[in-house]
């Protein structure tokens, strides 16, 4: 399939690509407003599970367990998007072009986050007695270092998306007709003009956040995972527990992007700009992913069933082997054995569908697999016991639980939408700046497409 | 049957060559190039080789995964010897031992169709120039004997230094 | 990506087979001075084989000690050649091509090293085979399935044969460049290593889809071997063994101690066979680069590792990381790899002057494999010296003049054996770069010209 | 992952008839070696010289750990080791291979050099044993000696070797074998051996009678007997490995 000419896009202007999103962003239309007030509802319909929870109170900590679990969900998807992007930006890859807004975009969602770990914290038990990593200087552990560590993190994710957004809001600023919004627009623009210099600081900057970022986000899943599961199971001394929360959340973003991406192109047209390029290179570091995720599991599972003390054999039992054996192999089959027996096909790998489907499988994969983590920790009624027994059994979600995962889910895509129709969804700047280092050249025989990589 | 070796310099040459060739009815399967660096698929408008890898590895992982699961299940239930505890029939060291069998099998299977589809080894070069090593690039013509003629003046017309020929019956 | 020199084929053949065509005067005296070791070596290993393992420093309850270390050590060096060739092959960086096949062959060598340090180490050598392979026909029984030390050698013959595998396949090519240009009893020998290559379409279209499927395939073997090697020691009951992020750990550590070595092993290779019009300051650059977000991660492990053995406050396991980080010779050997490994170089990594200095980056790289290889040792011997309440069988390990010889022959092998390698194989494959040379190109973007690559897909 | 992480708890498996273990009463024994030397002249364990002492590679299959007891007082004491006599008292405690049900050095060896065999025994196998060294090191008890040297006994002491015992050669491990000698020659008739019958070579020969051999299998025992008594423990049980000898120890005070 190289007889060459139609293999070739047409390589659009910039001026193209700015008129193009420009008229999307401008654009408030009825279907707008109609997927605003659905996810509203439903996030209106969250908060109500959640004050159904809160009048509860925190004594009976397995009530709480969903509203954690979700947490750990957000954070290692919405959350973990931004590191997509930049780790692209980082290795310098072309194709990320189109989608590095959508997923920093993301990061407002982190707002809700924060919101959201108030009342988990408040649910930990204190840290008597049990295993966690503040040692012997508690000072105010875990909940004023987690506060922090999440209020950094979502601030980084936040700059560095208004860094980035900075010479598309000047656009915005400039092609929008007077209003509100347009004021807003224009105070969030900051006076952006172009200048080389500018230019320059938004690089450096752009590439010292995004490295911030990574080097901070997994210390926040260290702090997730030992406080709120590891440190509330007995005998729980699993070291690479974070690690492969790290590596579930990588999966996770990827196949959040993908899912985002596809409906974008559904929903609101934007076909030109995730092309099965985006969706076919995004595939293979998915796959590679996936992989991973067995790795990490197998690693630990394969160390305790080998050493086989009380503690790790009733730990097995507990989170693999018995009470949540369900949604282990439901989790086992979407994180790993769905992603590797589709994604090895190139056909299905270079398409639209195919990475979209197996993506959309691995966000709901790791929302169940978030569930059986943490709803198993916070179901254990006494962390301070040196072997976990009785074994308590899986439990499933209530009423309020459900309103609080789907709440908590379209509140985030929510905030999403609304931030979106204020930084333009689609970098018009990276576009450009990709357009620029692109050309087309006939190669003796065909037509071939030379990409160039500036320093 | 007769076979032609035109050694050209330049790239371009070659793919007018085969343009020329393809215009003057000579079938593209009977056109060969012989390059000392790959270039691009269709640099000259050659025709697509097609080709069965990728069932090699599959075939190879298969056969290798069912002799990691006739070794490791084999020997522990043929020598029933408890150690440390551990059940009989031990399932996640077997899945170790399965899997690198079945790594190895694919692997080697992967190259043994690496070679297969690129036809080697081949026992004699044939009609071949050391010069294509050095960055000539050879056309290869396959044609009746009637039509050596036309094809060598194709070849030189667009510029090979040299015309090789080879008589087949 | 940089600006590349552009050379003809004809060139590029006469710089790259230099080697291979003529023998200078300073490869046989290295080679020479090398074999003199190695004659040493074998000599102290025949002499502990006859004399028994007490010749060595081991004692109870320290059952392992340098022959392990240097085990580990030499599969962590293995690890960097298919990182490296894989990873870059299915990214397709542009700055792989000169590095490659160097990386594949330190593999493949670094892993017979290795593989051969289990079997000297072993307390009856001479019936080593009844343990690596099934032995039904020779007593009766078969090995135990269940037992790591069998899985290391299943993951150590298969990464051994793949990678082995992978190297001559992307050789054709070259063999066949040689067969050309060579006369006399070259010509046949080659000739029938070539396997008679023509270089038509179909062959480079599958040279090319091999080199992608076999690293796609070796990547996941590549991180199997060096977990389950970890796993030797995370599935035992030793108290800071017992961890679950070893395998991980070690991959990424194994990796860590790789790429130094490849990046070593470039800058000696461009000294001693000049080949600066190949491997430039871009490509050390390009790997310090890795380098830093390898080591990065590697500490990111070492940091999990550390506070997760504090995590359950087990006595036995706290005691060993007191040993390890506060008792000397522990602690300043604790010190030395700490500082070695990552304090040191990774800061000085982050300035492009040192990335692109020749000897910067060949002490630094150097630097690195000594913290590694006392990293192991670290991980190893403290861990069994102190490993439980027993009051009489404490023991401080000395390594004996035997084993540090043995350390000393394994460098000098691995060394020796890509010496040979290089005197009969180009050690830069040349189809690869030439194909570099033909896709070079680049786009004009104002007054600037930005090098590019001419893409496929 | 259909296997199941067997709880370690679990004592006899695959075990038919006998299951042979060991009782020790720790408050009877004085520390006075005799159990060491009985074992040394029964099972042919090579001579340990003072060097051997030096460099750490004595052969013992069963060695006297020495460690301190601190009984509490009603004054607190700073640091255990500057505590003195009556708070600390010098104890012993005879340390064999334990013949764990979940034996740590089983499973690593691989060559089935070890394995459990149906009475629960943890038997080695020398002429299979190629040396890895993996189960020393896997023994939470230190019970595993390694020959490094090829073991060598005075001319004079040729005669006294011990006929129905291998004796090892250089390179590889060995461990107590709860004297399976005298075990196969009181089983080789079949059936039940009555308890009492025979006894390993320590046992014998410990003069205040603080251990005792038998199968526990066997209610009516006086291995089962003293097994029951409250005062038993095992040593590591928190390994879950589960060992084959029981200790006795009276526990005074809060400590144990």
């Amino acid at each position: 399939m190289h007889n060459g000419e139609e293999e070739i896009p047409v390589i659009p202007t910039h001026q193209e690509v700015a008129a193009d999103v420009m008229g999307r962003y401008q654009e408030l239309g009825r279907r707008y407003w109609g997927w605003v007030t659905v996810l509203a509802s439903l996030f209106l319909l969250g908060i109500v599970g959640f004050v159904i929870r809160l009048a509860d109170g925190f004594d009976d900590r397995s009530n709480w367990g969903y509203h954690v679990a979700t947490i750990s969900f957000l954070v290692s998807t919405f959350m973990a998007m931004p590191i997509i992007s930049a780790g692209l930006r980082l290795a310098k890859a072309n194709w990320r072009r189109s989608f590095t807004r959508v997923t920093e975009n993301m990061a407002v969602a982190s707002l809700l986050i924060v919101l959201m770990v108030i009342p988990a914290l408040a649910a930990l038990p204190p840290l008597e007695g049990r295993m966690n990593i503040w040692f012997e200087f508690p000072l105010g552990a875990p909940n004023l270092w987690n506060m922090m560590s999440f209020g950094t993190l979502a601030l980084i994710g936040i700059s560095l998306l208004w860094t980035l957004a900075l010479p598309d809001l000047a656009a915005a600023r400039d092609h929008l007709p007077p209003s509100r919004r347009q004021r807003i627009v224009r105070w969030m623009a900051m006076g952006w003009v172009g200048h080389v210099r500018q230019w320059r600081v938004l690089y450096m900057g752009s590439l010292i956040m995004g490295a911030f970022y990574m080097l901070l986000y997994p210390l926040i899943q260290t702090l997730m995972i030992s406080d709120f599961h590891a440190g509330l199971l007995p005998a729980w001394k699993d070291a690479i527990l974070p690690a492969t929360q790290v590596v579930a959340s990588l999966q996770a973003a990827a196949g959040m992007t993908l899912v985002v991406m596809y409906v974008m192109r559904r929903v609101a047209g934007y076909d030109r700009y995730f092309t099965v390029e985006q969706f076919w290179s995004l595939a293979k570091p998915l796959l590679s992913f996936s992989l991973l995720w067995f790795y990490f599991w197998w690693a630990s599972f394969i160390t305790f069933w080998y050493g086989r003390q009380p503690g790790e054999s009733s730990l097995i039992q507990f989170l693999i082997l018995d009470s949540w054996r369900g949604p282990m192999m439901v989790s086992f089959f979407l994180n790993f054995l769905g992603p590797l027996i589709a994604l090895v096909w190139n056909p299905v790998r270079r398409s639209i569908w195919g990475p979209a489907l197996v993506g959309a499988g691995i966000v709901v994969g790791a929302l169940i697999n978030q569930i059986r983590l943490y709803v198993a920790a916070f179901s254990v009624a006494d962390p301070t016991q040196h072997v976990l027994d009785p074994i308590p059994a899986g439990q499933w979600p209530g009423p309020p639980d459900v309103l609080i995962v789907v709440g908590a889910i379209s509140g985030c895509l929510l905030l999403f939408m609304l931030v979106s129709k204020l930084i333009p969804v689609i970098s018009i700047w990276e576009i450009g700046e990709g357009l620029r280092l692109v050309k087309v050249r006939k190669f003796y025989g065909r037509y071939l497409r030379v990409i160039a990589k500036s320093h | 049957m007769a076979k032609l070796l035109g050694l050209f310099q330049d790239p371009q040459q070659v793919a007018d060559a085969m343009d020329e060739l393809k215009k003057n009815e000579f079938p593209p399967q009977d056109l060969d190039i012989y390059s000392g660096s790959p270039f691009p698929e269709g640099t000259f408008g050659e025709h697509d080789p097609n080709h069965r890898l990728f069932m090699f590895p599959l075939v190879g992982a298969l056969i290798g995964f069912s002799i990691g699961l006739l070794w490791t299940a084999g020997t522990q239930i043929s020598y029933p010897m408890v150690t440390g505890g551990k059940p009989l029939l031990s399932i996640p060291p077997m899945t170790i031992i399965m899997y690198e069998n079945t790594m190895l099998g694919a692997i080697i299977f992967t190259v043994l169709g690496v070679l297969f589809e690129s036809r080697l080894p081949k026992r004699s070069l044939g009609l071949y120039d050391t010069r294509i090593t050095e960055g000539y690039i050879g056309l290869v013509v396959d044609c009746p004997a009637d039509r050596v003629a036309q094809a060598e003046k194709v070849l030189t017309t667009s510029g090979a230094e040299e015309v090789k020929k080879e008589e087949e019956e | 990506m940089y600006y590349r020199r552009t050379l003809t084929d004809a060139q590029i053949n006469d710089e790259l087979l230099g080697t291979v065509m003529t023998t200078p005067l300073r490869w046989v005296v290295i080679a020479s001075f090398l074999a003199v070791i190695l004659m040493g070596t074998f000599s102290a290993v025949g002499f502990m084989i006859n004399q028994g393992l007490g010749v060595t420093g081991l004692r109870q309850p320290v059952f392992w000690g340098f022959f392990i270390t240097n085990f580990v050590f030499w599969v962590g060096i293995s690890h960097a050649g298919v990182m490296i060739s894989a990873i870059l092959r299915l990214s397709q960086a542009e700055w792989r091509r000169p590095m490659v096949r160097a990386a594949e062959t330190m593999t493949v060598f670094s892993l017979m090293c290795s593989l051969s340090m289990p079997l000297i180490h072993a307390g009856r050598p001479w019936r080593i085979f009844y343990w690596v392979f099934p032995y039904d026909w020779a007593r009766g029984i078969w090995p135990d399935v269940r037992s790591p030390l069998i899985w290391d050698p299943t993951a150590i013959i298969t990464y051994l044969l793949s990678s082995s595998l992978f190297v001559y396949t992307a050789l054709i090519p070259d063999l066949a460049i040689i067969r050309d240009r060579s006369t006399g009893w070259r010509r046949p020998v080659y000739g029938a290593l070539a396997l008679g290559w023509h270089g038509n379409p179909r062959q480079w279209k599958l040279q090319g889809l091999a080199g992608i499927l076999l690293s796609a395939l070796i990547l996941p073997v590549f991180v199997s071997v060096h977990s389950i090697v970890s796993w030797d020691f995370g599935v035992s009951l030793v108290p800071s063994w017992h961890v679950t992020v070893f395998a991980p750990y070690f991959v990424i550590g194994a990796v860590h101690s790789g790429v130094c070595a490849v990046v070593t092993l470039m800058i000696v290779m461009r000294k001693l066979y000049k080949l600066e019009n190949f491997i430039w300051e871009e490509h050390i650059d390009a790997l310090a680069r890795l380098l830093i977000v390898v080591a990065t991660g590697w500490m990111f492990f070492f940091w999990l590792d550390l506070i997760y053995a504090l995590w359950l406050r087990e006595e036995q396991e706290l005691t060993v990381w007191m040993l390890r980080m506060f008792e000397p010779p522990w602690s300043w050997m604790f010190l030395v790899f700490f500082m070695c490994s990552y304090v040191i170089p990774v800061p000085l990594w982050m300035f492009r002057r040192v990335r692109r200095s020749f000897t910067m980056m060949l002490w630094t790289s150097l630097l690195v494999n000594v913290g590694m290889f006392l990293e192991r040792f670290i991980i190893i011997v403290p861990a069994l010296m102190r490993k439980g309440p027993m009051t009489f069988d404490y023991a401080t390990y000395r390594f004996s003049p035997i084993e540090f010889t043995v350390l000393g022959g394994s460098i000098a092998l691995v060394a020796f054996l890509l010496l040979m390698f290089s005197k009969f194989f180009p050690l830069i494959p040349l189809w690869e770069e030439k194909e570099g040379q033909v896709l070079a190109d680049s786009v004009r973007v104002g007054k600037l010209d930005v090098p590019g690559i001419v893409k496929e897909h | 992952m259909a296997t199941q992480a067997k709880p370690s708890t679990d004592t006899n498996h695959g075990t038919i008839g006998h299951k042979w273990a060991m009782v020790i009463d720790l408050d009877r024994c004085t520390g006075c070696q005799a159990c060491v030397i009985a074992c040394q002249s029964e099972n042919n364990v090579r001579f340990n010289e003072e060097s051997a002492f030096h460099e750490g590679r004595v052969m013992q299959w069963i060695r006297v750990e020495r460690y301190w007891e601190h009984v509490p007082t009603g004054k607190q004491v700073r640091d255990d080791r500057l505590a003195e006599f009556p708070n600390v008292k010098a104890r012993f405690i005879p340390i064999l291979c334990q013949h764990c049900d979940n034996a740590p050095c089983e499973p690593v060896c691989p060559v089935f050099a070890t394995y459990h065999n149906n009475e629960g025994l943890n038997v080695q196998v020398y002429n299979r044993c190629v040396g890895t060294r993996y189960c020393g090191n896997n023994c939470p008890y230190h019970a595993r000696s390694f020959n490094y040297w090829e073991p060598v006994w005075p001319e004079s002491l040729q005669n006294q070797l011990n006929p129905d015992v291998t004796v090892r050669t250089r390179g590889v491990m060995e461990k107590c074998s709860f004297c399976i000698q005298r075990i196969r020659r009181a089983t080789r008739g079949g059936g039940e051996v009555e308890d009492g019958a025979f006894d390993p070579a320590c046992v014998q020969s410990c003069p205040t009678g603080a251990m005792t051999f038998g199968n526990i299998n066997n209610d009516k025992s006086r291995v089962a007997e003293l097994a029951k008594s409250e005062r038993h423990f095992r040593v590591m049980e928190g390994l879950g490995t589960s060992p084959s000898v029981i200790y006795l120890k009276k526990v005074d005070g809060t400590h144990a």
